[in-house]
């Protein structure tokens, strides 16, 4: 049994490519300077905030201490305390001023500590955020971002391990996206500030503290939209997010036995970016999907049904899916068990070549 | 300053106080906790309690009080009296008409506020243009105050829109639906107001403060967006007025059912001035309102207030209220019209004739007439409304499934007839 | 365009074949007195609260009112107030204290009274009420039941016509079931009931006032299992609640044109029981899925994927979904348009047999 | 019956019937809400104000309070506070050595306890075997009087349960991450209590009266659900008494930020009584939870409970405090000790020697290294474990996923390799 893959994969960004709206933008450049997903995500918090004075930063411990995961370290010493608000802690309070400040023409980036903790706001994210802007035909613009690091592998406690976008990519109104990388989450963050819809923004947390190339000069198109990290010709790998690491790992692995993968990160999970996975499973016949969520309504079902219902023909084999058990996260002492790794990815590869 | 003072005065302000005072509490004391009996009657008293702001009675008598002067002068008195009598009758004309609307099926519900109009035109005419109003969904008494034409209010109920006017032009959010959500929204838009310094005085512009009134009602005390925007509010000095208006009834759940003392002793828990006025007293809830917006434009707020009152019909059309309460409460409650007692104070201090009446009856009718019409030509959007303004900006995903709708309808124009 | 076929369909109950487990068992026979579904609810209720005296309901209205919806009429009546619990109006109070009643050892029957209001009480729904056996081991048990009469068609404003099945269908340690008639809604409800696991129980709302046989004094196995309520032979169409009598209608009208449906009520829709769906499949080929939840990481692309994991080869056409839009639900005048109806599911027909 | 004289002095709390006595209120008043400084000045002073509960003060003296008797004959005191002082010395003890094991990489956290001590083991003491108590994440001085053995606390933090005691066995339900649910699940335990006649004087059973105790946060008063627990407890006359420690900090955010004025006072908002005890001070916090739960017992409940105390360690151990809080503050605090001031009184009054404190220290070793070597000995269990205790009764599909799982993991025991 392998463990997650985080520490076998290390520096995953030096490989990413990222490929946007079809042309390809290299972001990942091997001259830019190495950074952390986390302090990537603090500089395009940032640099939003330098750009427009209507943008807020919200949430518990988001000020002095700068989030519990220092993303949103030193923003309040630089902008003051009306800028970024330490909240009561009240998650349905946090959205719920948020889109009550949103009317009011800011633009608030509310951060959710951890993803077991959104859901005493998640009333108000589906009765207020998501159908603002529909109940009133427009006229009131919700651009609210959602932050919440996701996601398990770093040994914590209940509810803090948890990887819970499927909830929001089933709610009409919110956009979900996700990052993987330094660079990604740079640019992903900034252009989820700038999107007049609420953006539910997945912060995958055990790679806040990896390293990849960030120029934050690169010219990228919209990040909402699939990459393809690697080309291949066997089959195709589907994930986003903290799976990417992983997937890279099986790409090595498998490559060493003569299979070559495609792997694609889908960085928007609602809408998703569907054409290069489909493109990519006419040409490989054979998909893999992988995420943390647990199997049952997620979006890996919504993945494979699609892909079914657009690409029937080119499918050689069933979609196969490497997800999160259908349990509650375990103890995490059990969590390798639970989470997709290598081993599972290249299970599932071996398995979807089988057919 | 009296700050610390009235912080102290809240904080003694406890059971246990008053308990240690009645014995050594050695052993469990009797029974501090009122009975349901008693909560009962303190609750639905219609007197409303000791503590009730109350300027005109049911009997007509105008009595100002000192802490809530209605800054009128003598001489404008009247006018400003006629136009809350004008105000109240044909938000009551145009509420019957909707009721009258439903049960003949042009509206699939209707939300009668009947026996509220005091409530709300009084906090509804308290307001300046430039604050905002956030309504559950029973508020067309302020919505008429905020300009809203009450036609604007039949989309919703009418089955062809979610929310009939534009909340950004009229400062009046859209109508909520799911039980105190609006609550923490206006507590976030009132930090905005904070934030933008539009409160208390300005020195760098000339623009008028603002604040932000939010509407709830008896029940909705009890959901944890209620409570978490007073906690908001009462940590960022948000100028938002809690304004409950207590109808006594949550659908067929009496108010002891949420509260065992008045509501607006919420607002001494989290450290800020609550109210109860008598809120089928058109004057007071102006007055009081006032004083409360006052307070948070000029950066004193939070404040609450509970408005007393009683919901006199069905909770909606689809309600049957003979189920759970009995008619003697109604009628008890008749007596306390809002309307009755302005009319009353106005025809027997001749400040108005016999003209001014018929002649709001004879505006009532037109309006009445005018909003049937306008229910019965409400058309109904073409299927692509839909997926229209769901997102504000470009969505492929949901342009295809848009397409896809399109072309399966259209197959339907193409044949001549379609299945079974 | 048609309606979306309450009215068409009639006593759709009478020709339902309750096939549980394997095992035949005809609860809709004949001679048994028609009842309402919001009846039979009221009488399973009033069963199961004769049998044990744990059995608690509560919920906003639900005692002298006796419901919006009328389900519990009566009950308070006749059980009392300590049984039949009229709550403040707080749904996280409500799940949250039926959650600490079943660690007392009560069977809390708790009502949401409509779809869209269950979110308030979402947090404690997956935070504790479907956590709380695996935390501990088992040693605290959860017989609670959550009932949401759900889905549209009812021509009610906002908040009051949504089907979020799929959201629970995501948490593990949850049960997710739905009757679609009177006779199943009288045993499904005691089935939740008696229960050792949370079950959250959707009830059809615009299928309330049909009525059906119901023959309380007969045998039936767990009612947790797919029903195949027709059988047939070109294409399978699978649903639950407001919508069988709707795929009952298209069976009708598909006959007519000579074209052989089988229909399955899945009941469940966690776990699925997907052993007749796949059965069928295997004979037809050609699955069509029918829902009134919008599409996105949905039940309906859970089982669409779940068909292709198991039944590949079988499938001589993609799974079809005939689903919500992905859209708020709209203003009432337009949810014929939303909703599948008889037209959706013929077209579904169609473009399956077309492949 | 002074029921509704209670009531009364409740509804006349709020700050308008101050503010009217200060003017003709005709113009918008000075400010009623407190500064921000003002706030902080009166929440954060170590006092803890003039309404503090104290009968052991910092400096060991003893003085009992009328009100809240410790029920206990001077024979039986020197006993009764060596108990308690040996409870907080070795919970204390088994805190630190958790603080030590996460460092050495034992442990993946451990959330101290360290400051409390006295708010736990006073309000521990208090409860009958039959009493329930819903603790949060930090409760490790209530497990203990609870009868939890601290190894099995050591679960939950090395990752290998999520519950490492049997809550239906103890009465103490599993630790609850999630701020604030936990509070409205005991309101619900709390009417389970009433429900099953176990409250009150009971004329057909012989079993003790109950009744429920829910601990939280300062952070957590702000949540919905603490809200929504005080307004059903209030509506069902529920058993459960609101134990709050306050101690000054959630994470890294003060008490000020989630109220202006002492959270006891929400307490007077739904009706019920509320009282800040000395946190620090366990004769005070064990007399006034005793009296609290006899109220509850007896039918009298809610009662909230203020615990004013502090947080001496980091909010957990992958916390950092010096990036948002003053050492001073800390030394301030430490000046209050909660056992400190008990070695005092039993020393300087000749209740103990030092036999006594050498045999607790004694104690206090011998513990430490059977928690470490528990915790050492602590082993994960098989994966299966995933997939157990998911659902009570039978479930095809998660079976179906374990079998899979459990092929899976045997592929690899074939192989002598696995990839990578
Ligand atoms: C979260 C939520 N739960 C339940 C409902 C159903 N419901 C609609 S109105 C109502 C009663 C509201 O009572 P109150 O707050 O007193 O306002 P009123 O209708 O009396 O004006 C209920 C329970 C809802 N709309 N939202
Ligand atoms: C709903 C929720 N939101 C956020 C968190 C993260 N969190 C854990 S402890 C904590 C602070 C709690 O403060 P307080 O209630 O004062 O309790 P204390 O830790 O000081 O004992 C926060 C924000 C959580 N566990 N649950
Ligand atoms: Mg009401
Ligand atoms: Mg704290």
């Amino acid at each position: 049994m392998n463990a997650t893959g985080s520490a076998a994969v290390g520096a995953a960004g030096v490989a990413v490519v990222g490929m946007s709206n079809g042309h390809v933008s290299s972001n990942g450049h091997a001259s830019a300077p190495p950074t952390t997903l986390a302090k990537a995500l603090n500089m395009g918090l940032r640099a939003s905030m330098e750009n427009d004075p209507k943008v807020l930063v919200m949430g518990e411990d988001v000020g002095k201490l700068g989030g519990v995961f220092r993303v949103t370290d030193g923003l309040q010493k630089d902008f003051g305390e009306h800028r970024v608000l330490d909240t009561p802690l009240a998650e349905s309070g946090i959205i719920g001023a948020a889109v009550g400040l949103a009317m009011r023409g800011y633009r608030p980036v509310t951060e959710i500590q951890f993803d077991g903790f959104v859901f005493p706001g998640f009333d108000q994210i589906i009765s207020q955020l998501a159908k603002m802007t529909f109940r009133t035909q427009g006229r009131v613009k919700m651009p609210v971002v959602v932050r919440i690091p996701y996601g398990g592998g770093i040994g914590a406690v209940e509810h803090h391990a948890e990887a819970p976008e499927s909830f929001f990519c089933h709610i009409a109104g919110l956009r979900v996206v996700t990052c993987s990388n330094a660079a990604d989450a740079y640019f992903m963050i900034q252009e989820a500030i700038s999107c007049d819809d609420p953006v539910v923004f997945f912060e995958p947390k055990r790679r806040y503290w990896e390293k990849a190339p960030l120029d934050v000069g690169a010219v990228v198109g919209s990040t909402f939209s699939s990459a393809i990290r690697r080309t291949g010709t066997d089959v195709t790998v589907v994930s986003y997010g903290p799976s990417m690491p992983v997937l890279q790992a099986a790409a090595d692995a498998a490559a060493a036995e003569g299979r070559s993968l495609e792997l694609i990160d889908l960085r928007t999970l609602s809408p998703l970016d569907l054409d290069p996975v489909l493109e990519s499973v006419r040409k490989t016949g054979r998909l893999v999907v992988v995420s943390e969520a647990p199997r049952e309504s997620s979006i890996t079902g919504d993945i494979a049904a699609r892909v079914m219902e657009e690409a029937f023909y080119s499918l050689a084999a069933p979609v196969l899916r490497v997800a999160g058990m259908d349990t509650p996260y375990p103890p995490s002492k059990l969590e390798e068990y639970y989470l997709p790794d290598l081993d599972k990815v290249l299970d599932a590869v071996d398995r979807v070549l089988a057919y | 300053m009296v700050n610390q003072q009235w912080i102290d005065s809240l904080t003694t302000a406890r059971g246990v106080k008053e308990r240690g005072a009645t014995g050594a509490g050695a052993a469990p004391t009797p029974t501090m906790a009122p009975s349901p009996s008693q909560v009962i009657a303190g609750l639905k008293a219609t007197s409303g309690g000791e503590n009730l702001i109350q300027v005109l009675n049911p009997e007509g008598e105008f009595t100002p009080h000192p802490d809530y002067p209605l800054d009128v002068s003598a001489e404008d008195f009247p006018a400003l009296l006629k136009g809350l009598y004008r105000d109240m009758v044909l938000v009551r004309r145009f509420d019957r008409e909707g009721n009258a609307l439903q049960r003949q099926g042009q509206l699939s519900i209707w939300v009668p506020l009947l026996g509220q109009e005091a409530a709300q035109i009084g906090a509804g005419r308290a307001l300046e243009p430039q604050d905002m109003a956030f309504p559950s969904y029973r508020e067309h008494g302020v919505a008429w105050c905020k300009g809203i034409d009450p036609t604007e209010l039949l989309p919703i109920f009418r089955g062809t829109e979610h929310c009939g006017w534009d909340p950004v032009a009229t400062n009046f959010a859209g109508y909520c639906i799911v039980i105190g959500n609006q609550v923490i929204n206006a507590t976030g838009y009132a930090m905005g107001q904070r934030l933008d310094g539009a409160v208390g005085p300005s020195e760098t512009s000339h623009r008028p403060s603002e604040a932000t009134i939010a509407f709830f009602g008896d029940g909705a005390t009890s959901q944890g967006d209620v409570h978490e925007a007073m906690v908001f509010a009462a940590a960022y000095d948000a100028p938002v007025v809690f304004y409950c208006q207590n109808n006594q009834w949550a659908i067929s759940e009496p108010v002891e059912r949420q509260s065992r003392i008045p509501l607006f002793n919420r607002a001494a828990g989290y450290g800020f001035p609550g109210v109860r006025v008598d809120g089928n007293d058109v004057l007071a809830c102006l007055a009081v309102t006032r004083w409360a917006m006052d307070e948070c434009r000029s950066g004193n707020g939070p404040v609450m207030i509970e408005a007393f009152t009683y919901r006199m019909d069905a909770h909606t059309t689809s309600d049957d209220p003979t189920r759970y309460r009995q008619a003697d409460e109604a009628q008890a409650w008749k007596l306390l019209d809002p309307i009755e007692r302005v009319r009353v104070h106005l025809a027997r201090n001749g400040l108005a004739d016999a003209a001014f009446f018929d002649q709001i009856e004879a505006e009532a009718d037109e309006l009445a007439v005018r909003f049937r019409a306008f229910c019965i030509g409400l058309t109904t959007p073409a299927p692509d409304r839909m997926f229209s303004h769901v997102y504000s900006e470009p969505h492929h995903q949901l342009d295809t499934q848009q397409a896809e709708f399109r072309s399966y309808l259209d197959g339907f124009e193409d044949e001549t007839a379609v299945h079974a």
